[in-house]
């Protein structure tokens, strides 16, 4: 289907029923009990999961298949958001036109950037990266905020302000990122089943499906000759060279893909909540892609949406768990149970849910050299192998084909 | 005029002179043979004409082109493959991945974009590797990570690879070493083979005189960077100076 | 209305730094939010609740309905502060947004509570903008701001230094250190002072050091510091390193001022700041009733005297909770029209006004120096003068606070 | 001409910082090729291990003061360290004020302890894996580190002012008719990176040590053959360096005051530095230090800032992308090390 | 054809025994790879042993396992060097209790010199010879000592890596190809030194595909297949039965 084989069509069609079921799936619990703590099933941390996973596979087409390790791509990220609420400043609040000049403007950064950058590889080019999203924030936070010239609105974030131009709007648009009218920040249904709620949100889904778009795309683009080349270049840049192969322009273009789809993702957190931050383009949160990509694995399809996941589910959902609701969780105790359970637990979550993602990156990277999708696979395989068990008597004792990468 | 001319070549690493004055002349659809002691500077003159190195005086004319200043993807699309002394392939992908990348290259240049196109969607390039591993006797290794193949495989994969490309100078930098005698041989038939079907001028490099009589049509002895003699492979093996030099009993 | 408590409950959203920097100031005014919570729910002693001159407030909660919180971690960025704004809002059902620590966030999350209909009450923000060219219908504050410092410091300074100095400025390169800079240089030099030269530092700076060498050698008698928290220990910090303090300069003692202090910088600076002059929104050694019932309340459940952070973060829920009780809804606009124009007093500032057109209280400003002999390990600051209300009065339609253009916009019920 | 002096000295003190942390990580991440984003996290636990022993001296017993009030209107109770009872105020207070470089001894051995437990509990298992996959194992564990510092310390800045007696300014230049004050400690900094460095260097270069461990590097297996056991060289180069990393900052306390993040300021641009200076090269990354340092210091001056506005902001990131793109390899890298 | 062990687990009976190197049902993977399937064999003080195969029959991967390298996982088995047991130790252990290895690929570890090289292999006892010794055995190694050795040419890294063994003092010698990229004459000296080295009473295991070479300097031959042992026996025996040449060596 599509254009892919059976395993990806496979995949896609699991990740579409995932995304488009999300509302559901993320709020498994019943609102008034005391694990709906754990429900993500909201608008904005949904489209968050959405968004990051657009950034996620976008470095990871970069970095997954090229072995190129960026440490700037939140600059692109952040020229993204910051093109996207100029289009709104002086166009319209339809996402339409700022999510396309996102794209365009992080893709020509990334032309700049990237065609510098790569004129060095390892190590050498991670620092040229970073030390270009380094000098983006820091321009973008003080020196192009200046009142004279203020470009990006400094700490604050750029936003829009009632005397900006506007000059697309018309009365009877709502006055907030809308598409064609039908406000992002609207939900277009809201369920509510004996104690569940589910709440259906515009801007989700126009993230998600961007995102099945983006990962569909990211799909062929894995399984095309290009994908195949850029692979190539992380094995053997010499080899590649002496077959007739000029790998700058490969790596550059995956630069700019990778960048563009940056852009797209920080078109998109704009058109979900029209504000630009600097500390978007900061190194921590290039470091933050990064860390999704391993975390998830690196040069996997699905693995950097997981690790997106991941890392934004410990932000949002584990740093609001104070002490409050731990009394709540463990009311259940005897009082001196209770407040030793509050005691043990209290530095892992609430303001100390740096603590708890910090020890599960080094337990996930030790225990799972591939990232959050071998720890699947293996699941997976555990349960193959428990049906199997009858037909290969002795699994060891055959040489095993080195499964395809990129699974 | 040979398909590649050298001319007053040069090449000094520091103190040394590598090559000193090296003036080759390789025909159209032959196989010529380099042969010389170790650190005859061999190898030098291979990476001089695929772009690895730049001599520092000289040139270097193939089919009546320059290669020098030419980046290595250059002069491989003019039709200039290399194998390797030490295997240079893909080691984290498959040896069907392997395959297939010089397969495009031949067809698709030094870059294109086509990242929607499936590689497995592209027939005659699949078929085209699998029938070109079958031809080195390795499609039972198709699947397999190319780095965990043993060192004699790694060679054969990588001959395939530049055989694929149909290149019209193959250059071999001892293609056979650590390569078992069946698959020796299977190689010195296939190179003969290949030879027949279509053009192709090799030069290849080897220190298993086997290997360099069965298949040399001339063959040129390089000592201390210089061309010591270049003739044909009965008269080379009659050389006594040679003899001394290089051949040692093995003649 | 947005979230509008269709239970027994109604649900607060204090939204603060956990992690980052200002963490310890986050967990301060986090720590008065959750006292003020009990205040209103009639648990506890009931605090300023006792002082504040409103009666509407009974402590059966907020209309009957028993106040419950949840929080957030803004992690002094706009993004995350955002994030876990529209969590509160989104998925708990949070009615008001309290707390920050920092102007930038509080900017973003006033833009967004306005947006979504909520109420913001804004926790530590100093930045004019605040309350000016970004001042929101939605948005309160009830922290001074960075012209009222200017304009409390600025008499005091001259009176303590005289009239003929001149000042070098280091300025933290974002918004509230350039509005920091703009008034204070702007009160100062109409008190006949002369501005040297203003730097502008970076705001990752560590060490302030070649930034400080060259005050040396400029001629300059004063140094002003418009930095804060961590920028601001270490600039002090590098300044007293390299002996400012101690010099003559044009026949002068040098002086260094911090025009906005708090009580955890005091604290992380140390012996750094005896004697430096700057000035503060509260402090919990001030002896009206309200002040002292806040201090013992705070004092007694945490075992330490609150922060001027965590004072206005205390403040702002009562205020929040009053306006509701006198409007009888939750709804914003109602809110809103309850809190423009109130007049109040016994929350420790003295009598206060909420301006209507601006949403800024207008309040006394106190000019703080650090403490010479402290006694305890809280007795930082001292306060030096309580700066009347009047002399730090400006127009709506001041040119620092967005001038004539600068308007609230209408209030936002949200859906 | 007093001003430029000036700001060449607080430029090398800036680059003794940056030198030093660079040093320890240049052993770790130009060496062993292990990229280790905790190395920050090092830096910070020295200092922290001043703040430890600071606090430790202190340690005091309690007597109410019926006097005094505290601030809730109680008696007061008033603090008297253990270390003034025992010996004396004068000893006692000598010894709580030179709390700081007495724990430079301290710190040592904790120092070394941690980085052989770091590595050996850790970064061994990770000598083969992507570099990707020990950028996310240590970040991780430098958030842990760092929140478990946060958790007993609070996020605020803690003081450890050097001892009275180092305390003030010297006029450098009253020998030669300049004006130039200096902080005494920071003229102490300086001293101390020389020699740190210079101990380094002349561990490194005047064993067979350093000629090892590269070679270890570049080709564990083959060195094994040779008979030599390459973990425990290892094990102890990384023992060196996060010594290296926390006896920056332990003498770091008193120029600015640690707190919890502090490692994490200067991660970045460590690697930077020690990028600038060629990976696998220790003197390049004592070079890249110093004149990072320099640069930055002349960046800050008012002429700089107003001739170039920002250019503070973002001279370390432009100097950095200039030197990589006229030195393929920073200013002394070696060949091959992490290229690819 | 196996053959039966001639010692037991029993540490007393294995040092009665006459091997010197024992291995004793050795079974190796890389992975889940299963490569060596359980092999026996003992090599006798002093005597040279051809190792020989196809390409991929696991001849590496049994000198590796000797060696105690990281790779292949020996899982099962017993390895005796003069009555150490060599299995329960790393390679670097085992390097100094006798075994010097020098790889397919040479393994000359980059940024070094040649000197370096050769000073690395004499920072652990025991040493073996002096430099001076080893590059009057070598003298081409004299002359580019100050070389990086990654730049040497095919044969010259060779040769150091054969230096580099005997830089230490060391009991067995196992040799992966060491005629691989040699010149004729260079392997007729090469050859010499081995002769000298067992001279010197040292033991040595050669895997090399050229077979009959190998033969002809061998005392005794091992023949894998796919992981296991198919021949243990004389050389000249290896070499008299053509049947056995033709099927497992193709000669
Ligand atoms: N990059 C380099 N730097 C210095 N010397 C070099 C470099 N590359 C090669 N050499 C020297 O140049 C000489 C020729 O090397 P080359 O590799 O061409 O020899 P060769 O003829 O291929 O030998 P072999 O048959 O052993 O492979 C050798 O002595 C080698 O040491
Ligand atoms: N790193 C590895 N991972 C997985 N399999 C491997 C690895 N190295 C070798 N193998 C496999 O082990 C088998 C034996 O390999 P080995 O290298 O021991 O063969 P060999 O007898 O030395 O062959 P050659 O003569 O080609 O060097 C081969 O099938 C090879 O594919
Ligand atoms: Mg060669
Ligand atoms: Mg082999």
């Amino acid at each position: 289907m599509l254009g892919l084989n059976s395993k990806d069509t496979m995949l896609l069609i699991v990740v579409a029923f995932l995304a488009l079921a999300a509302p559901f799936l993320l709020n498994p619990f019943p609102t008034n009990s005391s694990l709906a703590q754990f429900n993500a099933g909201y608008p904005d941390l949904m489209q968050r999961f959405a968004i990051f996973g657009i950034f996620a596979i976008g470095f990871n087409i970069l970095f997954g298949l090229t072995g190129y390790l960026s440490f700037g791509h939140a600059a692109f990220l952040g020229v993204g958001s910051y093109a996207a609420v100029w289009m709104f400043k002086l166009l319209s609040y339809n996402v339409i036109p700022a999510i396309i000049l996102a794209v365009i403007v992080a893709g020509l950064f990334s032309v700049l950037i990237g065609y510098v950058s790569l004129r060095r590889s390892g190590i050498y080019f991670s620092i040229l990266t970073l030390a270009f999203a380094q000098m983006s924030f820091a321009l973008a936070y003080s020196v192009l905020s200046n009142p004279k010239f203020n470009l990006t609105n400094g700490e604050t974030g750029l936003q829009v302000y009632g005397d900006d131009p506007q000059i697309l709007h018309r009365a009877g648009l709502p006055d907030v990122p809308h598409l064609f009218g039908w406000a992002m920040r609207d939900n277009f249904l809201e369920l509510e089943v004996a104690g569940w709620e589910f709440t259906f949100n515009n801007g989700y889904y126009l993230c998600a499906v961007l995102l099945l778009v983006v990962f569909y795309l990211a799909i062929r683009l894995f399984r095309s000759p290009f994908g195949l080349m850029l692979r190539a270049v992380k094995s053997n840049q010499q080899r590649l060279n002496y077959t007739g192969l000029n790998p700058k322009p490969y790596t550059l273009a995956a630069f700019i893909i990778s960048g563009m789809y940056a852009g797209l993702a920080g078109g998109l957190l704009a058109a979900m909540d029209p504000l630009a931050g600097a500390e978007r383009m900061q190194w921590t949160a290039s470091g933050e892609v990064v860390l999704m990509t391993i975390l998830g694995g690196a040069g996997t399809l699905i693995g950097p949406v997981l690790g997106a996941g991941f890392i934004k589910y410990f932000e949002n959902i584990f740093s609001k768990i104070n002490d409050n609701v731990l009394h709540q969780w463990f009311a259940f105790l005897p009082d001196g149970m209770e407040d030793f359970m509050v005691f043990i637990v209290h530095p892992f979550v609430g303001k100390g849910w740096h603590l708890t993602l910090g020890i599960l990156f080094m337990l996930v990277v030790t225990f799972l050299p591939g990232g959050l999708v071998e720890g699947g696979q293996r699941i997976a395989r555990l349960f193959r192998r428990g049906k199997k068990k009858t037909d290969t008597p002795d699994p060891e004792h055959h040489p095993k084909e080195t499964p395809h990468v990129a699974e | 005029m040979g398909i590649l001319e050298v001319k007053g070549v040069n090449k000094r690493f520091g103190g040394l002179q590598a090559l000193g004055d090296v003036n080759l002349s390789v025909q159209e659809n032959t196989v010529h043979a380099i042969i010389g002691p170790n650190g005859a500077g061999k190898s030098t003159l291979l990476n001089c004409l695929v772009g690895k190195l730049i001599p520092d005086t000289g040139s270097v004319m193939f089919d009546g082109k320059s290669v020098l200043g030419r980046t290595p993807y250059e002069i491989n699309q003019m039709g200039i493959s290399r194998v390797f002394q030490t295997p240079e392939i893909f080691g984290d992908l498959t040896v069907f991945e392997n395959m297939v990348i010089p397969a495009f290259a031949k067809r698709d240049g030094a870059f294109r974009l086509h990242a929607f196109e499936s590689v497995a969607r592209e027939r005659e390039i699949v078929e085209r590797a699998q029938q070109m591993l079958e031809e080195v006797n390795m499609l039972d290794k198709l699947h397999m990570h190319s780095a965990s193949l043993s060192r004699g495989d790694k060679r054969r994969l990588e001959m395939a690879m530049c055989l694929l490309q149909e290149p019209r100078l193959l250059l071999l930098d001892e293609p056979t070493a650590g390569m078992a005698r069946a698959d020796t041989n299977n190689t010195i038939d296939l190179l003969k083979e290949i030879k027949e079907k279509r053009d192709i001028t090799i030069c290849i490099i080897e220190h298993d005189m086997h290997v360099v009589f069965s298949l040399a049509d001339r063959i040129t002895v390089l000592a201390q960077g210089s061309p010591l003699v270049e003739d044909s492979p009965e008269n080379i093996r009659g050389n006594p100076k040679v003899r001394e030099a290089y051949l040692g009993e093995a003649a | 209305f947005t979230n509008e408590p269709t239970g027994s409950t109604v649900t607060l959203g204090f939204n603060v730094p956990q992690s980052g920097p200002y963490a310890d100031e986050g967990a301060d005014e986090l720590r008065a939010q959750q006292l003020a919570v009990e205040h209103l729910n009639g648990e506890g002693d009931g605090g300023m609740l006792n002082t504040f001159s409103s009666k509407a407030l009974d402590g059966t909660g907020i209309l009957g309905k028993k106040v419950t919180f949840v929080t957030g971690d803004t992690q002094t960025k706009s993004d995350a502060a955002r994030a876990a704004a529209k969590s509160m809002i989104e998925k708990d059902g949070a009615v008001m947004i309290n707390g920050g620590s920092s102007s930038g966030v509080a900017v973003a999350v006033q833009g967004l509570c306005q947006e979504a209909g909520i109420i913001f009450m804004a926790g530590l923000t100093h930045a004019n903008d605040t309350t000016g060219k970004d001042r929101k219908a939605n948005g309160f504050r009830h922290f001074f701001n960075a012209y009222m410092s200017g304009a409390a410091l600025a008499p005091v300074l001259a009176n303590a230094y005289g009239k003929e100095r001149r000042a070098y400025h280091l300025t933290a390169d974002y918004n509230w250190g350039w509005t920091q800079q703009e008034s204070i240089q702007a009160s100062t030099e109409a008190l006949g002072w002369e501005t040297v030269e203003n730097v502008l530092t970076p705001l990752a700076s560590t060490d302030f050091s070649s930034y400080i060498a060259p005050v040396l050698n400029s001629g300059a008698d004063v140094l002003v510091l418009n930095h804060y928290g961590g920028n601001m220990v270490n600039s002090l910090t590098n300044a007293v390193q390299f002996g400012l303090r101690d010099k003559m300069v044009n026949g002068k003692q040098f002086e260094i001022v911090v025009p906005l202090y708090s009580e955890l910088m005091a604290a992380g600076a140390g012996e750094n700041i005896k004697g430096v002059l700057g000035s503060m929104n509260w402090n919990w050694q001030l002896t009206d009733e309200g002040s002292k019932a806040f201090v013992k309340s705070f004092g007694e459940k945490y075992g330490r005297p609150p922060s001027n952070s965590a004072h206005t973060c205390y403040a702002q829920v009562l205020l929040y909770a009053d306006a509701v009780a006198r409007a009888g809804s939750f709804a914003p606009c109602a809110v809103v029209e309850a809190l423009e124009g109130f007049e109040f007093d016994g929350l420790g500032n003295g009598p206060t006004l909420y301006r209507a057109e601006d949403h800024q209280c207008f309040k006394d400003v106190l000019v703080v120096k650090g403490a010479e002999n402290p006694t305890n390990e809280y007795d930082t600051l001292e306060v030096v003068e309580v700066t009347p209300r009047a002399q730090v009065e400006y127009p709506p339609n001041h040119p620092m606070f967005g001038g004539d253009e600068a308007s609230l916009g209408e209030c936002n019920d949200g859906a | 001409m007093d001003a430029i002096l000036l700001q060449i000295l607080n430029g090398l003190d800036k680059g003794s910082a940056y030198a030093l942390i660079a040093l320890g990580l240049t052993l770790i991440f130009g060496t062993l090729g292990v990229v280790n984003f905790a190395h920050g996290a090092l830096f910070m636990l020295g200092a922290f291990c001043a703040v430890t022993l600071q606090r430790l001296l202190s340690l005091s017993f309690e007597t109410i003061d019926e006097t005094k009030t505290d601030f809730l209107g109680n008696p007061l109770k008033v603090k008297s360290p253990y270390v003034e009872s025992w010996f004396g105020p004068e000893i006692g207070g000598a010894i709580i004020d030179w709390a700081v470089p007495l724990s430079i001894l301290v710190a040592i051995p904790i120092m070394i302890g941690i980085g052989f437990a770091m590595e050996r509990g850790l970064i061994k298992h990770f000598y083969k894996r992507p570099h990707a996959d020990q950028i996310l194992v240590t970040f991780g564990l430098a958030i842990v580190l760092q929140e478990v510092i946060k958790y007993f310390f609070g996020a605020n800045p803690i003081q450890t002012p050097p001892p009275d007696a180092l305390m003030g300014v010297v006029n450098l230049g009253s020998w030669l008719g300049l004006d130039l004050p200096y902080p005494i400690w920071r003229l102490v900094y300086f001293l101390f990176a020389v020699v740190v460095i210079g101990g380094v260097f002349s561990f490194l270069q005047f064993t067979t040590f350093g000629m090892v461990v590269r070679a270890g590097m570049a080709d564990r297996e083959t060195v094994g053959l040779l008979g030599i056991d390459i973990d425990r060289r290892f094990t102890i180069m990384f023992g060196l360096a996060a010594a290296v990393a926390g006896l920056a900052g332990v003498m770091y306390g008193p120029i600015v005051a640690p707190n919890y993040h502090m490692g994490m300021d200067f991660l970045v641009l460590s690697f930077v530095v020690v990028v600038v200076g060629g990976m696998g090269s220790l003197p390049g990354a004592v070079l890249a230090g110093f004149m990072l340092g320099i640069l930055e210091s002349f960046a800050s001056t008012t002429w700089a800032t107003t001739t170039l506005p920002g250019i503070n902001q973002i001279i370390i990131y432009l100097v950095a992308i200039i030197v990589l793109l006229t030195r393929p390899r920073g200013l002394m890298g070696r060949k091959g090390v992490m290229e690819e | 054809m196996n053959v039966k062990p001639d010692f037991s687990k029993n540490a007393n009976l294995a040092a009665t025994a006459p091997a010197f190197l024992s291995i004793y049902d050795m079974h190796a993977y890389y992975g889940e790879s299963y490569i060596i399937q359980g092999i026996s064999f003992n090599v006798h003080e002093g005597e040279i042993l051809a190792l020989l195969g196809r390409n991929g029959a696991g001849k590496t991967t049994t000198l590796r396992g000797i060696a105690r390298m990281d790779s292949p996982q020996v899982t099962h088995g017993e390895i005796w060097l003069d009555h150490q047991h060599l299995h329960t130790m790393k390679s670097h252990q085992a390097a100094v209790a006798g075994i010097g290895l020098v790889p397919e690929d040479r393994s000359i570890i980059p940024g070094l010199t040649v000197e370096e090289n050769l000073q690395l292999a004499q920072i652990v006892e025991p040493i073996g010879w002096t430099l001076d010794r080893l590059y009057d055995l070598f003298p081409r190694l004299g002359e580019r000592r100050k070389q990086e050795g990654v730049t040497l040419s095919g044969g010259e890294q060779q040769m150091l890596a054969i230096a580099r063994a005997l830089a230490r003092d060391i009991k067995v010698l196992l040799l992966d190809e060491p005629y691989e990229g040699l010149a004729p004459v260079i392997v007729d000296e090469i050859e010499k030194t081995l002769i000298h080295i067992k001279e010197q009473g040292i033991t040595t295991v050669i895997v090399e595909q050229n077979a009959v070479r190998a033969l002809e300097l061998a005392d005794r031959s091992v023949i894998l297949d796919t992981g296991s042992i198919v021949f243990d026996g004389t050389a000249a025996e290896v070499l008299e039965n053509a049947e056995l040449r033709a099927e497992y060596l193709a000669i």
